[in-house]
């Protein structure tokens, strides 16, 4: 078993060779050298353990403040608890069968169930440079958010039980057999040479259409385009914001799995494409006719931070500027022009900014990776031939998000009936579903 | 002039405002209350904590309008307040003596 | 007695305030109210979503006082909460028929 | 009927809510106001800005009940809600001419 | 003075030995290593300069706000200022006499006062494969969450200077000597073979009976289980659970003093039994007949994390998924449905989640070690003799804190008075002790 | 590889003894080191993506957090929108021409544009023992808060147009120069031996006489001295100061530029100096006959925080508790005595708070460093002379500011205005300037 995580490092090595991949080719003594002896690297692993404890805060507090201030009052409750209960459903679900699912090699889609209950791992494995439970761990902040971010689709209305049927079945059916196939030796995407950084694909894409499909399962709220349905905290939404872009450098950055040049390459990028999407947003509001908003920072961030997550090893900072910048523009234009006129109720627009952004991300890394574009990658690096890998892999991530997450809503929806009733959406979830409210003052 | 003082349930005011606008209202000032009544508020349990809340939240409407208009705008805010479930709330006339516009000083019903 | 319910833009409250004391009144209650009226809200945009919003944040005094008084709280109340420009409220005047102090039990106007 | 408006202290609220219902009173509705009065608020200090507050957080009651019951509603307020001490507040009655309940559409006395 | 900490490494690696632990025989090179020559392994010492960061976060803002919101408005204010001046005076307290009474090697219960104001240390100087005043800032971490854990229990009512008082007493009789019996060489605990991997004992079952006796001895709130005393905003609460998990990983995975397997072990752990925990609170109230809710939530992550917080390094992850599992229940019950019936009034069920749910960790560690139940205990781990060392140093850990807090308190009250007068408690702490208001809307 | 740090603490404390200074002298040693044979050490690495992280977590959420607390409601969201967009535009000028103007050796006091676009720097660069690129990430934030800490001053009435002139020209003319005045090799206070450890300098003497400069080209606030301007929740400022501190880990020990004993060194000052300086400031509102206050602590936590800034790697924890005391007091009476007879109004205190406790940092790290008060001067140190040279830097650092900020914001007055009409000053920025409202509960 120890075996698989090695080839897997192997595998990025190599393929990251085959590819010109200048990241790994920064590491390749690393790589080597974890084939012959395994031992563990205390810098790269002080990095993974805070690169973890970052994508947890990213949800809790960070992605529940950000998607509750979004909501009315009578709701913030309910969304914070949805994003705690769909968190710890997840790392129960992730250790008992979703690493094996996710990281064994089965075959392209899937792996097998060979590790369940993680049955062949001590204390005393190793993956790469670390120990294999820190990988573990950190892989299991990944499932946990991306479940946790299609939460932000069905506010105001899905119902708590609904969501946790939801939730074990997705897992299941999307999101492990999507991890395999980016991450995983022997994964699909991985072997096509797809590339994708830190999980766009896996992660935004996904929980983006996810979302749609569950919003128009669910249906529009009460009173949507009617009534004022104004966000009951900017400033819970701002704190959000905040800590999702001081987390997403776990998600990113620890994506290389080590404190080396690929983190510091992941670092810069995530941080020049976020403030360079961030600043787009505002400029587009004004060119818009509109005041340049809070909100429309806090969306922009989200949006580079989006875009930048594929690609964070595969471009220079100004590429990663660009990146961000374009991403958030469409988003933008997605989000204000496009979203009203299909109708569409997706409560905190998770497929219009992670799925829109995720696949502007996932398509343009095959720009900002090639060397004319100031990105990391080798001299032959052919951006036509990687485009169409990459516009094949956006598209097979669709298309499993969608069909997949059809089914999972389905299911909950014969189960539970997945959306509140109208005594309750008119009361709010909070009390309704809680019996408590977020406020007392 | 009568001063017209309404409770009803929160969801119900921008209806509520619009019918009135539509009887030719032109302003009316609006409370956010607490209601004690029939209709009972939820349980809320905090760490095992029970609390049964016997206040619900309600919106207070207040608005002054001439004498022949009063009932027209009671029969209005009935039908458009109304759900016909308990807590849909209450409608009271009082007198007004004197009614001033700030702005200009201008008194009576002029100043509505 | 009278009850002086006035209906003014919240800046404008301390002013009132002291304008009020100079004129021996010595207590009132003030409670935040919503207007709706001739002056028109700020339009909000949150993400693409655009909400006029027709109700503007006011103050509400409630004074009650003698019937001799009354007249020269209301001026003094128009031209300390006035500004001239719209939106400065309204004031309106209702009869008491009682008032009694709390603590004391006190009744009539020697309970303001 | 009348209308009976009860400025109080907050503590005192659940106190008073239960000796109206002694009384056979059905409903009320309750308001978070700031009094200004005798009783003087506490100072405030931030960083050195001095502010001292001479609005007091006060609960209004607003109850609409028969003539009749009306005396044995203000005794019981004043006996429920007092402490002795200063900022106790006031209880104020006025007529009121007309009530509807909204989801009946019953008037008078029959709407309370 | 640097033979000290080395003598604690030796110590630590030594005992490990001794009751075959794997965990520190996962690290033999580290300790070898470290006894010969000590230098600084800068991958074990950026993981250290974390957690402590870490753990300080737990604090402010966590544990203020978790603590804070479930007061009422009143109190909010003062919530945050109790906590904020207990960790100042603690860190003082700490460098001048508390690290010395701790860390020396004197006696079983107390060390002396050799190295008071850190006279012995400087930059150079090394503990482990970290700075000394490293090892020193993070343990500094851990004196000032611990006494802050006990101000929860008083809340709405502790008079400010009181509270101080009692802070610098209670930390030189109670806490340091209890440091010393778990962590120093030659401490009590430490030379029975007590398992306490990050302070199950010294934190959370002293933070909560010194608790319980604080509120005991304060008496209870105006209006207990008579007025609604609902929590102000659970949003806030919520704000700090997020961030006591987050922070959590450097109080477990950080007493690992380094960077390697230990820490990827306590760190799996630490999601694994907190995500159990809090699902197990949700069930509870469900079974209970209630709803699901989110301040049950986070009472099980707590619930959770105070838990494993002595098996961290002692358990599997699934065996920390039942010591999470059950530490919360019994938590539920005891708060839920002894608590009432007691009749006594802690405010934030200090007593009810860290003290019962630390009792139930000290305890259930002697099983989660054993390797029959996946955890890192060496193959002829005895689970009987482990479980009656366990049970005695809890009975001792309950015993001294018992003893100990009600000396502090007892003095804090002859000095103070302890208690603030019926109209501060009325009109709340805010104004009355501090002059001003937590909102201003 | 290990080697490196050893090496580089060695000569940091080698050449420390030699000019008298640790730190800069450690940067040419470093800049040697890295022409002989630059590899990268993963330990410090981690600590340095790590120390990059919590800047940013110290403005986004903390520094808005911590000023708009203190405004009134309807300013909150202006503030929170100021400080993001702040942060961004620095970001996004920082990596186009700041690092270059910041750090290349081109004269004392300014580099040039060689290094335009960061053209000369690719992901395998290596700057000391990290990558490059974290370097200029962990600057990057360095940039983005300083000007994040003028907005304090101009809060409640500066335009957003304005504000975003003002921080382009600012940070051009005023924060790159002096970033490469104490930096760079061949800075000016650089090669005049200038002790400043972490930025007091640079970052808060700099800020808080841009904002003071700020603040009276704006004008006072409608109201100011005559309405109640309260905060309207110091919960949000209590957060801010948690996470500011929380960060400043990051910026204090971040500054050593690896995990070794510098960093832990300054870990303890920054942990001992604050709680000093929160203790000491709430006594002496206790002295000046007031309540002991919450956002007293917090100011002292910030005072305190300021003044070791420039002393954390040159001054023994208990020089730190002095330094912390002294600048807490100093900063008291200066913002709650002498502000209010200047009569100007810095509305969040920049000036009060980091531009006097910057400057008494500045000056006392003379006499922390001295090994005779605890400090890690050599034997041979001098105080006086090294007194001389503190006080020159602080003027030339005070006058640069105070001229640069000058015609900054005049550009800034000439193009925008500067200051948003009466109207929106009294309806609020919020509604204002960008059309939204913190909160709608
Ligand atoms: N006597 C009363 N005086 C003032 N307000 C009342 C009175 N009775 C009821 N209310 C208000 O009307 C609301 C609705 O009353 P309730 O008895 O719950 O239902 P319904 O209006 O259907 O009879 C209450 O919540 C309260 O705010
Ligand atoms: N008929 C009315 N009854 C009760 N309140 C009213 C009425 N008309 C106006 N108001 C209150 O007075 C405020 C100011 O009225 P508005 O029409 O905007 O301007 P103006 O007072 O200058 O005519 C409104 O916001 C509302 O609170
Ligand atoms: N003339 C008044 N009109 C309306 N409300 C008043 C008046 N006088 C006092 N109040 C209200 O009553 C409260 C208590 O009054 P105060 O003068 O402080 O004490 P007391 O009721 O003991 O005389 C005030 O805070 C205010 O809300």
């Amino acid at each position: 078993m120890k075996g698989d995580n090695m080839t897997f490092a192997n595998k990025l090595a190599a393929s990251a060779g085959a590819a010109g991949l200048a990241l790994f080719a920064a590491l390749p003594a690393w790589a080597q050298e974890a084939a012959e002896t395994p031992t563990i690297d205390t810098g790269d692993t002080a990095w993974m353990l805070t690169s973890t404890v970052l994508v947890l805060a990213m949800i809790l507090p960070g992605l529940a403040l950000f998607y509750g201030g979004l909501l009315r009052t009578k709701n913030m409750l309910s969304m914070l608890t949805h994003v705690l209960a769909v968190t710890c459903v997840a790392m129960l679900v992730w250790v008992s069968w979703g690493y094996s699912i996710a990281f064994t090699e089965a075959g392209p889609f899937f792996g097998d169930l060979s590790n369940l209950f993680l049955k062949n791992v001590t204390a005393d494995s190793i993956s790469g440079t670390i120990p294999e439970y820190v990988f573990i761990s950190f892989q299991m902040t990944f499932a946990a958010i991306t479940c946790a971010l299609v939460v932000g689709s069905l506010a105001e209305r899905v119902k708590f039980a609904g969501l946790m049927v939801f939730a074990v079945i997705w897992l299941t059916i999307v999101y492990f057999p999507l991890a395999h196939m980016v991450w995983s030796a022997g994964g699909f995407f991985f072997e096509k040479g797809a590339l994708d950084f830190a999980g766009g694909t896996v992660v935004h894409i996904n929980a983006g259409v996810s979302g749609l499909v569950g919003c128009l399962i669910l249906g529009k709220r009460i009173g949507y385009l009617k009534e004022v349905l104004a966000p009951h905290s900017l400033t819970m939404t701002f704190i959000g914001t905040g800590l999702l872009w001081v987390g997403w450098f776990g998600f990113n950055a620890g994506s290389a799995l080590g404190a080396g040049s690929g983190a510091g390459l992941a670092m810069i990028n995530t941080l020049t494409a976020t403030a360079a999407a961030a600043v787009a947003w505002m400029v587009a509001e004004k060119v818009a006719g509109h005041k340049p908003s809070l909100l429309g920072g806090c969306s922009g961030v989200i949006a580079g931070l989006v875009a930048i997550t594929p690609a964070a090893g595969f471009a220079g900072p100004f590429g990663a500027i660009v990146l961000g910048a374009v991403a958030s523009v469409i988003a933008y234009l997605f989000v204000t022009v496009a979203k009203p006129k299909l109708g569409f109720d997706d409560t905190a627009d998770v497929f219009g900014i992670h799925g829109v952004a995720g696949i502007v991300g996932s398509i343009g890394v095959a720009f900002t990776n090639a060397p004319g574009f100031g990105g990391p990658g080798a001299a032959d690096y052919a951006i036509g031939a990687q485009l169409g890998t990459q516009l094949f892999a956006t598209g097979v991530a669709v298309l499993w998000a969608a069909v997949g997450s059809g089914i999972a809503f389905t299911v909950a929806k014969l189960v539970t009936g997945l959306r509140v009733s109208e005594e309750v959406e008119r009361e709010g979830l909070d009390l309704g579903e809680h019996g408590e409210r977020a406020y007392n003052y | 002039m009568k001063l017209i003082l309404a409770i009803i349930k929160p969801f119900k005011l921008d209806e509520v405002r619009e019918a009135l606008t539509g009887l030719g209202i032109a302003g009316m000032t609006v409370t956010e209350v607490k209601g004690f009544g029939r209709q009972k508020g939820q349980t809320e349990i905090y760490r095992g904590a029970e609390y049964a809340t016997n206040m619900v939240p309600k919106v207070k409407i207040e608005l002054v309008c001439d004498d022949a208009l009063a009932p027209r705008v009671v029969e209005t805010l009935q039908q458009s307040a109304g759900t016909g479930s308990i807590g849909d709330g209450k409608i009271f006339v009082l007198d007004v003596g004197q009614a001033v516009r700030i702005r200009t000083g201008e008194t009576g019903e002029a100043a509505l």
